[in-house]
């Protein structure tokens, strides 16, 4: 019973800390404990195995496992490090909202499932409030469901085979949509607070969206796979190099971070798209950069970027060089992996990822400058997400271990 | 790609299935589409979403799925109630400048229902055809609307379909997809964003 | 091998200590200079002022751990670190070449760090940077050293931009560029033969394109270009505590590099082409900085080439392809890195200090760069047609380094960096050494050089190289302490009792100016201008483009969406 | 120990006494004498009054027994192994140089100059690329037929550089005010190397006897007269002569032996 736990104790969690709010304390308390109940039900699920107490058939994958537990420990982060003037109770709430919806889509036995759970998360996520208008909030994971909606149908039509091609555009857009990646970037406003942001679709309930998805539609479209994989690879590099320029050039700072996030999401999606081992150890690593390193890094950036503060101390370059995926960053070891995917597969491929790779460090030193002079607690967040990339990329073999790779 | 071959629930109702029952469920389902996206009121919307839910709900049963297909037809009727108990009370239907939105109706009842027929193959063309219409009709709701509720209205219809189409797969996947398009439709409208005046 | 003119001094197997050293201590030169980092930041953040004595004391402590290390066993001695993720398990050696360039990078850190005063927080990283260092060229992989050389790179950075983020620094974006061809170099090896451990790679996965990969991103790690690399720009900074520890630590790696391609090649590269291509890039590299040197306007910028040139002499050695050329190599980066911890601490003002430092560098006979180079050049002509006519071009270099030498003496000394940094009496010191070591060269080449030779290229049976006295190469002998010890006494004697050099610091106009230059410069010049013509500057418009691909228009969603149905459907 | 200290007896001998110093200074008097004597029309007595030696004098000096001691001069106290021709060439091409120390403007036309040296560079080094030898006596002897053309071409190159390298063109040097030639005591180091190493590689080595010993300084008395003569020539012809002659014709045939180096080595291969 282990996945409907790591289901409901977050919920729970969610829900009591959004209604003790008035006692912070309390609620923290509340929630951090049934929170961590939850990551002690994920950590206790044995991968693969199904559990049917509710009379639906649920497991998670290895993969979805380890990209729980890092979303789980980048809420932690979050919240034992919280950025300035930022509500706790209301971070851990959503946070813990958050992960008991990856929960669910981890564990949904069928693609239905996962597109109608997405469509209940939009719909909670467009309901919280912000500054935009629910129906622009709406509307990217709206189309997004309708798209990987359409993508199902056709996937399960029978005929020409070119329906099987449409089932992969409608699956492919479909995603993209709920990630807000190119051609479907989500209405960003940089005052908006990141829990309605799309910030959230993009950095914290992403990936395990985008896991479920790509794995589905794999056993959902066989025949298919090859022009699957290489859309991800077209729209994954079409991201790399608008990520790339538009997170070094654009003028506002929060559009900068909202396109570097674009911009990992390319090389994730290129990875995803290479259909070896490595591709997928590439993409479990950046996906845990953009959770683990990228998303702290933006929250505690976000006061200095409205002080509009800039410094060039040893750890802004550092983070830099983190965002960068500059050696002996984890972003290093997976650009490693994906080089090595990319020459297994085609190796013109690798010479072109490994060209946009270089994209990377003009935003990453505008982006780690942006990170302002973290003190006290602040600091010690920022020294402990340098430390976490640093371990992973000298030594992944845990987190790919972790992830059944 | 195996579709609704070898699938018991289908090919055992197949000739209830694609019955005339089924074809005018499946159409109303699409005028339930049509109707949400050419109405801007409240009742318009209602009878829209209500239009869909019991297209879906007939073809649901009419393909053995009965407690799924009561679910879907309670979460809507909670909508319903939902969506005439708040807001001015109007239809709405067709206002000044909704050409395209017609157009858009009636292309894709057209297109989706050539993909049903012509281009795929095998029973279920119904469900086929309702699914792809409303899928494609409540997107381009919600790209077209800058309005609460009838994005949400929208996203209700979307996961009836959603809940709908699941019958299309190989394997079936039980009441769960139906219990949460319910739970969507009528949260959807329950949510104080809809419950604000006006449309 | 160890050979005195005509006596075997070969050590026999029974004299080494194999065994005796527990593998696990091959971590020592790594780990000492990691907790020596963080010993000196909670040095730094607990306010203590004793952050300069622990780097001391951890640099040399390294630098006895890698001798300590090597000294008592003189082999290969390895320690696998099991399977780290990177697909094939990882392992640390130290072998001769790790050993040499160990020392190389170490070296010159332990001067620095020892001598220039730095704050709590560059000291840190520069002590990172020196382990990051010391793992690449302990690395018993290409991957390993890929990971680690690009850490080396991205601390040398952050240490720069930490000491003067407006001062001129190496691009971080090609030494990043550089690193990660590394990797892709260890990607391909991988897939190809399974294993990017230097010692198992096949000799026919060591393939044209891939070497040619592995050349380039060498090149780039060390700056080797004919134009003005990173190595000559950071003598141009304010300060040169950064300057100098970048150069120690990153300098040497693009060489190790192509050392290590002749262990992947069994001896050779792929195509005797290659060597050819590469001897004269550095030629090329090597004129590059003596033309640049010869019109240097002060005597910092005449310094800031000698680096670069001797880069330049050094590609040639070790792209003949011959054991003696790489073993001059080899023993040319130990010249560098001496003066890599030389320069710094020169006082950018005249006398004998910056006179004998001048001196040192330009190769001036009996001195250690004098004998090198001279042996580089020799291997050029012993090598096959047509290497020969590099030598040749090489000469003419040296000639012109030399003239530009020469004409330093006379330069006004340029900006002076902090008179704190500098330590006139070690830097004349040091250059001293190097001029003293010319009778030596054999004890040099064969102490350092011939053993990093030995392991990467086994020279054919019956020919060996290094000579405690002399040095035997295929056509001649060279007496080096027959030859350069009366020279150098001679030298010592003439000097000290001759007349005073009494040359007043002026400035002084380009000796030649080179034909075409002032065409480059124009071209370069053109190109770093270049601008969108206004006509199609709407073409590029990124605000536009910017508002259109984030206004989420229904229009454009729907378009990518015909687009990507219109691509899969071809 | 005892063969070390023997080598190092021989070598400082031979860098002091012959084909070192000594010899230096009295093939580069007797030499420098007859150039002033040809040059200004009378005898002038050499006279060397005693000042301690410039830093730079002295490098010229050490870098002239540097050289000397690579040439095959019959009794030559250095084994005949252990010369180098890359030594005697960097080391006289280090004494045309070090006075730049004392400014550039002492050079007149130290492009031309330079490109000079380059030739001469090229007249030295290039007949050692096909023997893939650099012990001068080796190429010396080389006879080989398909390697004479080369050999005498690069003869004939070195012949032409060195009145340039003697300075004995009648560029004069900016500054230079005296009205008379006199002594140069930085060419006298320089006369007997020059000459010396010609003799080296372009004639076969001679025997270790008295008729060795008058051949080879009867070659590199030649090497001296005809530079002597040259620089006659060229005085007369003028300055702008003189400069055509090193960047129209010695220039290009530089290059012509570059070639014949090239070409020479595929033919051989």
């Amino acid at each position: 019973m282990e996945p409907e736990l790591a289901i409901a104790f977050p919920a729970v969690g969610a829900v009591l800390t959004a209604i003790l709010h008035p006692r912070p304390r309390a609620a923290l308390v509340a929630g951090a404990l049934l929170g961590a109940a939850g990551i002690g039900a994920v950590l206790l699920v044995a991968p693969g195995l199904t559990s049917d107490l509710l009379g639906v058939s649920l497991a998670i994958s290895a993969m979805s496992r380890a990209l729980l537990l890092v979303a789980a420990a980048s809420l932690a982060l979050i919240i034992a490090f919280p950025p300035p003037r930022a509500d706790r109770a209301v971070l851990l709430a959503w946070g813990l909202a958050g992960i008991a919806g990856m929960a669910a889509i981890a564990a949904a036995p069928n693609l239905d499932l996962v597109i109608l759970l997405t469509l209940a998360i939009a719909l909670l996520h467009a309901a919280l409030g912000g500054r935009r208008p629910l129906a622009a909030r709406l509307r990217a994971p709206a189309l997004a469901v309708a798209l990987l909606g359409v993508g199902l149908v056709f996937a399960r039509l029978d005929g020409s085979q070119i329906l099987a091609r449409f089932a992969a555009i409608g699956l492919i857009a479909g995603l993209a949509a709920a990630l807000g990646t190119l051609p479907y970037i989500h209405e960003f406003d940089p005052e908006e607070p990141t829990s309605t942001s799309p910030i959230a679709w993009i950095a914290f309930l992403g990936p395990i969206l985008a896991l479920a998805v790509i794995t589905r539609a794999r056993e959902l479209i066989p025949t298919a796979g090859a022009v699957f994989a290489a859309m991800l690879i077209g729209l994954g590099l079409l991201n790399v190099l608008w990520g790339g320029l538009a997170s070094w050039l654009t003028e506002k700072g929060m559009s900068a971070w909202h396109y570097s996030f674009m911009a990992d999401w390319g090389l994730v999606l290129c990875a995803f798209g290479i259909l070896v081992a490595d591709g997928q150890a590439a993409a479990v690593l950046l996906l845990f950069g953009i959770v683990l390193s990228r998303l702290p890094l933006y929250l505690w950036s976000r006061q200095s970027l409205r002080e509009s503060i800039q410094t060039d101390r040893p750890i802004n370059l550092l983070a830099a060089a983190m965002l960068a995926g500059a050696a002996p960053f984890a972003g290093f070891a997976a650009r490693l992996f994906l080089l090595r995917g990319a020459t297994q597969l085609y190796w013109p491929l690798a010479l072109v990822i490994g060209i946009g790779l270089l994209l990377w460090l003009p935003p990453s030193l505008r982006l780690g400058r942006s990170l302002g002079t973290p003190r006290g607690r602040l600091a010690l967040g920022v020294a402990i997400a340098l430390s976490l990339s640093v371990a992973i990329g000298i030594y992944p073999q845990p987190i790919l271990s972790l992830a059944g790779l | 790609m195996a579709g609704c071959a070898g699938r018991p629930g289908i090919r055992g109702y197949a000739l209830i299935a694609d019955s005339f029952l089924t074809a005018v469920a499946a159409f109303a389902a699409w005028l339930g589409a049509a109707t949400i996206v050419l109405a801007d009121g409240r009742r318009g919307l209602g009878v829209g979403i209500a239009l869909v839910a019991v297209g879906f709900t007939a073809i649901a049963w009419s393909d053995g799925v009965w407690v799924g297909g009561g679910f879907l037809l309670v979460g809507c009727a909670i909508a319903v109630i939902a969506l005439l108990r708040a807001g001015p009370q109007d239809w709405g239907l067709m206002p000044a400048g909704s050409t395209s939105r017609v157009i858009l109706a009636v292309a894709v009842g057209i297109v989706s229902l050539w993909m049903a027929a012509s281009v795929t193959t095998g029973p279920g063309a119904s469900l086929r055809f309702a699914s792809l219409a409303v899928l494609a009709l409540m997107a381009g709701r919600l790209l077209q609307t800058n309005a609460a509720v009838p994005a949400l209205t929208g996203a209700a219809g979307l996961a009836i379909a959603l809940a709908g189409a699941s019958q299309l797969g190989p394997n079936d996947s039980g009441f769960a997809p139906y219990v949460i398009a319910a739970m969507v439709t009528a949260g959807a409208l329950l949510l104080p964003a809809a419950r604000s005046h006006g449309a | 091998m160890l050979w005195l003119q005509g006596e075997d001094v070969t050590l026999r197997p029974s004299y080494t200590l194999r065994g005796r050293m527990p593998s696990i201590a091959l971590i020592a030169p790594v780990a000492i200079p990691l907790a020596t980092a963080g010993a000196v930041a909670i040095c730094g953040v607990a306010g203590w002022k004793i952050d300069r004595v622990v780097l001391a004391a951890g640099a040399w402590l390294a630098i006895v751990a890698l001798i300590a290390l090597w000294a008592p066993v003189r082999s290969t001695q390895e320690l696998g670190l099991g399977q780290l993720g990177f697909g094939t398990p990882s392992e640390l050696r130290l072998d001769a070449v790790g050993f040499t360039f160990g020392l190389m990078v170490l070296v010159p850190a332990a001067i620095l760090l020892t001598l220039q005063p730095r704050p709590w927080q560059e000291g840190t990283v520069a002590a990172l940077g020196v382990a990051a260092s010391v793992v690449a060229v302990e690395s018993g992989g290409v991957l390993l050293t890929a990971v680690a050389g690009g850490a080396a790179a991205t601390l040398a950075i952050v240490q720069l931009d930490v000491e003067d983020a407006r001062a001129e620094r190496p691009p971080w974006g090609v030494l990043l560029a550089a690193w990660l061809a590394l990797a892709w170099v260890a990607a391909i090896l991988q897939v190809r033969s399974g294993t990017a451990i230097y010692g198992a790679v096949p000799v026919s996965a060591l393939t044209v394109p891939v070497f040619g990969l592995l050349a380039a991103s060498a090149l780039i790690a060390s700056g080797l270009y004919p134009w003005r690399g990173w190595a000559s720009h950071l003598w141009g900074r304010p300060a040169l505590r950064s300057a100098g520890m970048a150069v120690a630590t990153l300098y040497p790696l693009g060489f190790y590099l192509l050392v290590r391609a002749y262990e992947l090649g069994d001896g050779r590269y792929p195509q005797f082409w290659m060597q050819v291509a590469l001897a004269g890039v550095g030629v090329l590299v090597a004129f590059g900085a003596a033309a640049r040197a010869q019109g240097a306007s002060t005597r910092r910028a005449y310094l800031g080439e000698v680096i670069p040139g001797l880069g330049g002499f050094a590609l040639i050695g070790i792209s003949v392809g011959t054991p003696l050329g790489l073993v001059v190599g080899i023993a040319t980066l130990g010249v560098a890195a001496i003066l890599a911890a030389c320069l710094p601490l020169l006082p950018d003002r005249g006398g004998a200090a910056s006179l004998v430092v001048i001196a040192a560098a330009a190769g001036l006979p009996p001195g250690l760069a004098f004998g090198v180079r001279v042996l580089g050049l020799e291997a050029t002509f012993e090598a096959d047609n047509p290497m020969g006519l590099i030598g040749i071009a090489a000469a003419a270099t040296w000639i012109l380094s030399i003239i530009a030498a020469a004409r330093a003496v006379g330069l006004p000394a340029g900006r002076g960096h902090p008179a704190i940094e500098t330590e006139p009496r070690v830097a004349m010191g040091l250059a001293l050494a190097i001029v003293v070591a010319g009778p030596a060269l054999g004890l040099v080449l064969a102490v350092l050089a011939t053993p990093a030779q030995a392991v990467v290229m086994p020279a054919p049976p019956g020919i060996s190289l290094g000579g405690l006295t002399s040095v035997v190469t295929v056509s001649t002998v060279l007496p080096a302490v027959a030859l350069f010890t009366p020279v150098l006494l001679l030298a010592v004697l003439a000097y000290y009792y001759g007349g005073a050099l009494t040359v007043r610091g002026q400035a002084r106009t380009a000796f030649v100016v080179l034909p075409g230059s002032d065409r480059l410069a124009r071209l370069r010049e053109g190109l770093r201008s270049a601008t969108v013509p206004a006509q199609y500057r709407s073409l590029v418009d990124l605000r536009a483009l910017e508002a259109a691909a984030t206004g989420g228009g229904t229009l454009l969603w729907l378009a990518a969406l015909v687009a990507l149905a219109f691509a899969v459907t071809r | 120990m005892i063969q070390v200290l023997g080598q190092l007896a021989t070598h400082t001998l031979a860098l002091l006494l012959y084909p070192g110093l000594v010899m230096i200074a009295l093939f580069g008097t007797a030499a420098e004498s007859v150039w002033v004597r040809v040059s200004e029309g009378r005898w002038l007595r050499p006279d060397f009054p005693w000042r301690r030696p410039s830093p730079v004098l002295t490098t010229v000096a050490l870098s002239a027994m540097l050289a000397a001691v690579q040439m095959s001069a019959a009794f030559n106290l250095v084994p005949s192994d252990e010369r180098n021709l890359i030594i005697a060439a960097i080391a006289l091409g280090l004494t045309v140089w070090v006075e730049v120390a004392l400014g550039s403007e002492l050079f007149a036309e130290p492009g031309l100059l330079l490109v000079v040296q380059v030739c001469w560079l090229v007249a030295v080094l290039g007949p050692a690329v096909e023997p893939q030898s650099l012990r001068p006596q080796v190429l010396g002897a080389v006879l080989v037929p398909s390697l004479l053309p080369l050999k005498v071409a690069s003869g004939i190159l070195y012949l032409l550089c060195l009145p340039a390298l003697l300075k004995l063109w009648p560029i004069p040097a900016p500054g230079e005010r005296r009205a008379t030639r006199r002594l140069d005591a930085m060419r006298v180091l320089c006369w007997w190397p020059y000459c010396g190493l010609f003799a080296t590689l372009f004639f076969p080595p001679p025997p270790d006897d008295l008729l060795g010993l008058v051949r080879f300084l009867g070659v590199s008395l030649a090497v001296a007269g005809f530079c002597v003569l040259a620089g006659i020539y060229l005085g007369r012809r003028g300055l702008d002569v003189a400069r055509d002659v090193y960047r129209r014709a010695v220039a290009p045939f530089a290059g012509l032996v570059l070639v014949l180096v090239a070409v020479t080595s595929l033919l051989v291969h």
